[in-house]
């Protein structure tokens, strides 16, 4: 993926983000919200590989795959509000995401249990026949649940076109993989042993993030069958809410400085930089970030509250 | 040519073929559904007819599978999932409560979950406290789930149909002991006709007895066998907990002015506490006696023969019942034509 | 020296660590028991004074971890398991209901399942369909768990204490806004003293309320409220649904000859449909009106501020139902003190 | 293990489960009943290494589990019978059994849901300071559950002792392994890979299960770690119930006939017929099996049905 591109869209998704952090004390986005902050370029980087028809399902963190794979921002911030004009009119709030047109099924909020849905979606695509691919992203905490190993399985089993994206941050809240997982079990060993082809890279370096993508979706298409990609990344700030916690020191020392030096957004500025018209390009890109968050939050706060008297509407389908 | 006789089991068979036939994106999930003995019969042909892509056995894997399921129903595929047992299907509850019964609600709309899973109720026969439970007031708990516990023949193929239609997550809960019951072809419901869950069965005026299941069974026998004493029970159905035509009880139970309301699940915190609640709100004024509850006692079944006569209640708790709201008299004889923990005779085990 | 006043997050701290100190054996585990937060605040201190071995964080494997604690139960380990929301537990629902309810039973009494499971209740701000489930109704419905829904601080570290050294599989059902409250530390009952499960909290002739969980708070608002109007509930704690001690709640009934039931669940195939039920059948001829049920509508906490106003029920309600029951016209004012999402303003989320 | 008591002791299982199949039509013992007919060799050695401080959990196929482990035969068969005497007072029946006495703590009928029990029995252990360890027997179909997965995992981090073993007779029920499993995906590779010590070998051949059995018991107790043993085995008879069921076509043609030609019994008659001594052995030991069967079904027989009127006993604990 081109490197200019790559930085835009993860810029991007990282101003909105900080913006939401900025607000969020105002409390008038009134739900449980998982930040991608230093997490954006991977699903930016998958997404560039993907057309609106193949689909996508996440977690509790979903901001950034649903952003990255073309969800109205508007429509997610007014969500973060409970507005009527949210992505689910208020109803999911900032875990359960959704936006049909470009493809983002939805995010769910109990740890692994979108990666049985994607695999449901994959299924539904192997038999229309369909060309396209399903992403299931995933934390490395909800590889521990038995539902990411019997879906995995499954895929197998079944030759599925199924993408599995585990973001290993090597934390769950606030619990590091010592407590979780046996040292040094490597995730991608694991999911080859189970029958998905599996790579490893860095979620922080473009060229090799954009190889590894690309070659498994390619695996994907070429063998309908499912692969798998863990990739490293960190989350900087706390698990869920604004801010950042390096004060509650449950990362190791220094942690958190060694990952901003490979934070991917200051990687990329530090490359792009090289070339001198990059300043004024990046102040475009800048502005034009800021108005569209500004027309967000905009749209959000003066979008009405949803009618509590249709409450029991959708209950049950027609 | 038709045969003209159909069972219970037949009708389950054919309803998946007719929805197999109807919708070509539907899918047929479950362990061992194209082996053998095909779930008690009740899957035979599927396979052959329309493919392995659309018929399959899957691991067992019950948590994931039914995620699986959700997620192939929210992108556009119908689907019928069956487990041999209830009880097996604790495994998945996850899936099926954060997932497939909020699906609809909590995207606003934007997506159906078209997925029915059949679960198998296993009683008797030394299934034991964990081949036999059936929980259908844990999921008629849970809003946006759709409940069905079919009894008889005659609809069993319509609301197995019709359930896997709906564009609802709907469990379709089987009693095991129904699965032979055998009836006139011609007396089945049309399937596109209107779904009737909430049935007067048998008419009467002196005490309204509602059963779900194989409980309806023991209804019936109770009026016939106190039909010819001079009682006239009302019989009535629900067979879809979760949809209760409650007029239809209230009516009954408004002219009976007692009421005895069975279950086939654990008494207490169930399916026949709401149902008795509902009707002493409703009919407070003309209820003479407080209704009689028969269900399973609290306790889990213990796989014994010689542990499991009185844990399961039958037409004789029922006339017992009768005879108390009603203050007379009425002598029971027990049949023996079978031991206690099979259907019928036609039951060998030992599954 | 001690503090004068605690809270129930701290009465829940104590109660761990009085267990932990007096079972050698005893272990503690859950996601997150040992980090920054410490659950709310509630196991703090444990990890530091009972060791990593005894007290540790786990795998997110709410299934297979919950089988652990059962196994290392019935090989003479007691086992307390915390998990930060109701809904999470939902995968571990197999061997909850297959094997720890069972346990005892089926292998004849010959092992026990001292294994005591803390379920946090999420309601409001924000937690929407998938953070916020009470299922009380789902576990009260099997036999051989208990059920305990603790409503206040003077007795919420002994409820805990006991359902720890109790050897049978207890579901603590924790909701998150009574975490706060604040008492004389003095007029805490003695951990070792009887457990009183069934409660008249208040006294009153006019109208019965039952209550459990954060409800309790409710109708405990709601009689002081009325009384200044002249009308004195009785306000009833139930915060052992599974061991309910009935003849307190039939003299109650029988007294004020009316009763209003609330419940921390959906209304539907519920706790309260269990406790009307049987209240009617043994109050049926002093009940002058049917009981009033107050809990949760039918359909998933929509997550959005907009929305959930009216979807809790609170002291409001009541009085209404109060108010039909009396045939009197009460005027109610509401407070507005803080926003209808958070129990106080001392919350400030994010979760 | 020595040839003669390997021989006697499974000869002596095999023996029973086929008086049971021979009376089960009768219709006194009516539970489902799993038979472990072909399958006898593997607990038998593994018991071997164990005494009655190691603790066993097994599965719906349990009677070869319990009676190698030391279960009282008459207490079984009790069981079967639904009566009074039996393990569990006839509460459980064939697929809950028990005998604390010798350390087979229980088995269960819901599949793979006996894994977590025992990883909880083995942490006890660990907490105890204990120098035993627990085993915990299941098939290839277990593997399929999410159960498994996460209870290796646990095992793993918490380096518990505990032998996990696995029948692996290719069937859960009549599903071969190929509907339910990645082609040529190995147990073994995975449990090694989830982060557990594994091992593969025959199951029916003697010496080579006696070296795995005996290694992977050596490496728990070495390294204070839990180990997994994949044993290739083979079911003669029908998944729950009596009968042979060749005649059902769902095994490959030829794989009956294969697998008996393997099975551990004959193989080891063959092998022990050469010293001519043992004919008068065999005929001892046929004599003592006899003897003890006949005993114990007399025993279930004769005894009482339980009371129906104590069964609300035990539902809670005192
Ligand atoms: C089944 C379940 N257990 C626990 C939780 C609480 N929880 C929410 S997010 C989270 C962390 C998951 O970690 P990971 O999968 O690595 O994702 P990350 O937050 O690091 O992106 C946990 C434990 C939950 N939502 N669902
Ligand atoms: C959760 C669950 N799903 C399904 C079943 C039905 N069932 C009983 S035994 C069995 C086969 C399991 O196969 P395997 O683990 O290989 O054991 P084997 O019978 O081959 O010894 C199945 C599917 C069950 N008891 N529990
Ligand atoms: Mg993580
Ligand atoms: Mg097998």
């Amino acid at each position: 993926m081109k490197k200019l591109d790559a930085y835009f869209e993860s810029l991007r998704i990282r101003k909105i983000e900080e913006m939401i952090a900025l607000r969020y004390p105002e409390q008038e986005m009134r739900c449980p919200t998982h930040l991608s902050i230093g997490q954006e370029l991977v699903p930016v980087v998958v997404s560039n590989f993907l057309s609106k028809d193949d689909k996508a399902f996440s977690s509790h963190r979903a901001h950034a795959h649903y952003l990255a794979k073309g969800g109205s921002l508007k429509k997610m911030i007014a969500e973060l509000y409970g507005k009527a004009t949210g992505c689910t009119g208020g109803r999911g709030g900032s875990m359960h995401l959704t936006d049909l047109d470009c493809g983002f099924i939805a995010s769910t909020a109990i740890v692994g249990n979108s990666i049985p849905l994607a695999v449901g979606s994959a299924l539904s695509q192997k038999l229309q026949n369909s060309n396209f691919l399903t992403v299931s992203y995933f934390g490395d905490g909800a590889t521990e649940e038995g539902a990411f190993y019997e879906s995995l399985n499954f895929a197998a089993v079944k030759s599925l076109p199924i993408l599995f994206i585990c973001e290993n941050n090597r934390y769950s809240v606030y619990s590091p993989l010592e407590v979780r997982q046996p040292v040094n079990r490597s995730i991608t060993d694991l999911s080859q042993s189970i029958g998905v082809e599996s790579f490893h890279t860095d979620g922080s370096l473009l060229i090799p993030l954009t190889y590894a993508v690309e070659s498994a979706i390619e695996y994907i298409r070429k063998n309908n069958a499912p692969a798998l990609l863990e990739l490293d990344t960190y989350r900087h700030r706390e698990h869920c809410g604004p801010n950042f916690d390096d004060d509650l020191n449950y990362r190791a020392a220094g942690e958190v400085k060694t990952w901003l030096e490979k934070d991917p957004l200051k990687l990329l500025f530090a490359e792009l930089s090289a070339d001198q018209h990059f300043e004024k390009t990046h102040n475009e890109m800048i502005i034009k970030i800021k108005n569209e968050i500004e027309d967000a939050f905009l749209f959000a706060e003066n979008s009405p509250f949803p009618n509590p008297q249709l409450n029991e509407e959708f209950l049950y389908a027609k | 040519m038709q045969n003209k006789t159909t069972t219970f089991a037949e009708e389950i068979n054919q309803a998946q073929h007719c929805a197999m036939a109807e919708d070509d994106s539907m899918i047929c999930m479950g362990l061992g559904i194209n082996d053998p003995k095909a779930i008690f019969g009740t899957t035979t042909g599927l396979q052959s007819k329309f493919g392995s892509d659309r018929v399959f056995d899957m691991p067992t894997s019950e948590n994931a599978m039914t995620g699986v399921g959700i997620g192939a129903a929210i992108t556009g595929t119908r689907v019928l999932m069956t487990h041999q047992r209830v009880d097996f299907f604790l495994l998945a509850m996850d899936q099926l409560v954060n997932n497939a019964a909020k699906w609809h609600y909590m995207f606003n709309g934007q997506m159906t979950v078209p997925l029915t899973i059949r679960l198998i109720i296993g009683r008797g026969w030394g299934q034991g406290p964990t081949h036999q439970q059936s929980l259908q007031s844990w999921f008629a708990h849970i809003p946006g789930l759709k409940v069905v516990t079919p009894s008889l023949t005659d609809n069993v193929g319509q609301l197995l149909y019709q359930s896997i239609m709906d564009n609802n997550p709907t469990i379709f809960l089987e009693h095991r002991w129904l699965h032979n019951q055998n009836i006139d072809k011609e007396t089945c419901v049309d399937y596109n006709s209107n779904m009737q869950t909430t049935r007067v069965i048998k008419e009467g005026e002196d005490v309204t007895i509602i059963a779900n299941s194989y409980m309806l069974l023991e209804a019936i026998h109770c009026h016939n066998f106190l039909k010819k004493q001079g009682v006239n029970c009302e019989v009535i159905e629900v067979s879809e907990p979760t949809n209760i035509d409650w007029q239809t009880i209230y009516n009954s139970v408004n002219k009976t002015q007692t009421c005895i309301c069975t279950d086939i699940g654990h008494n207490s915190f169930s399916v026949s506490s709401e149902i008795s609640a509902k009707i002493y709100e409703a009919c407070f004024t003309s209820l003479k006696k407080p209704i009689k509850r028969i269900a399973l006692p609290s306790y889990p079944e213990p796989t014994s023969f010689g542990l499991t006569k009185k844990y399961y209640k039958t037409r004789t708790e029922i006339t017992k019942a009768v005879s108390e709201l009603l203050d007379r008299e009425i002598f029971m004889t027990e049949d023996v034509e079978f031991p206690h923990d099979v259907p019928g005779n036609w039951f060998k085990g030992p599954f």
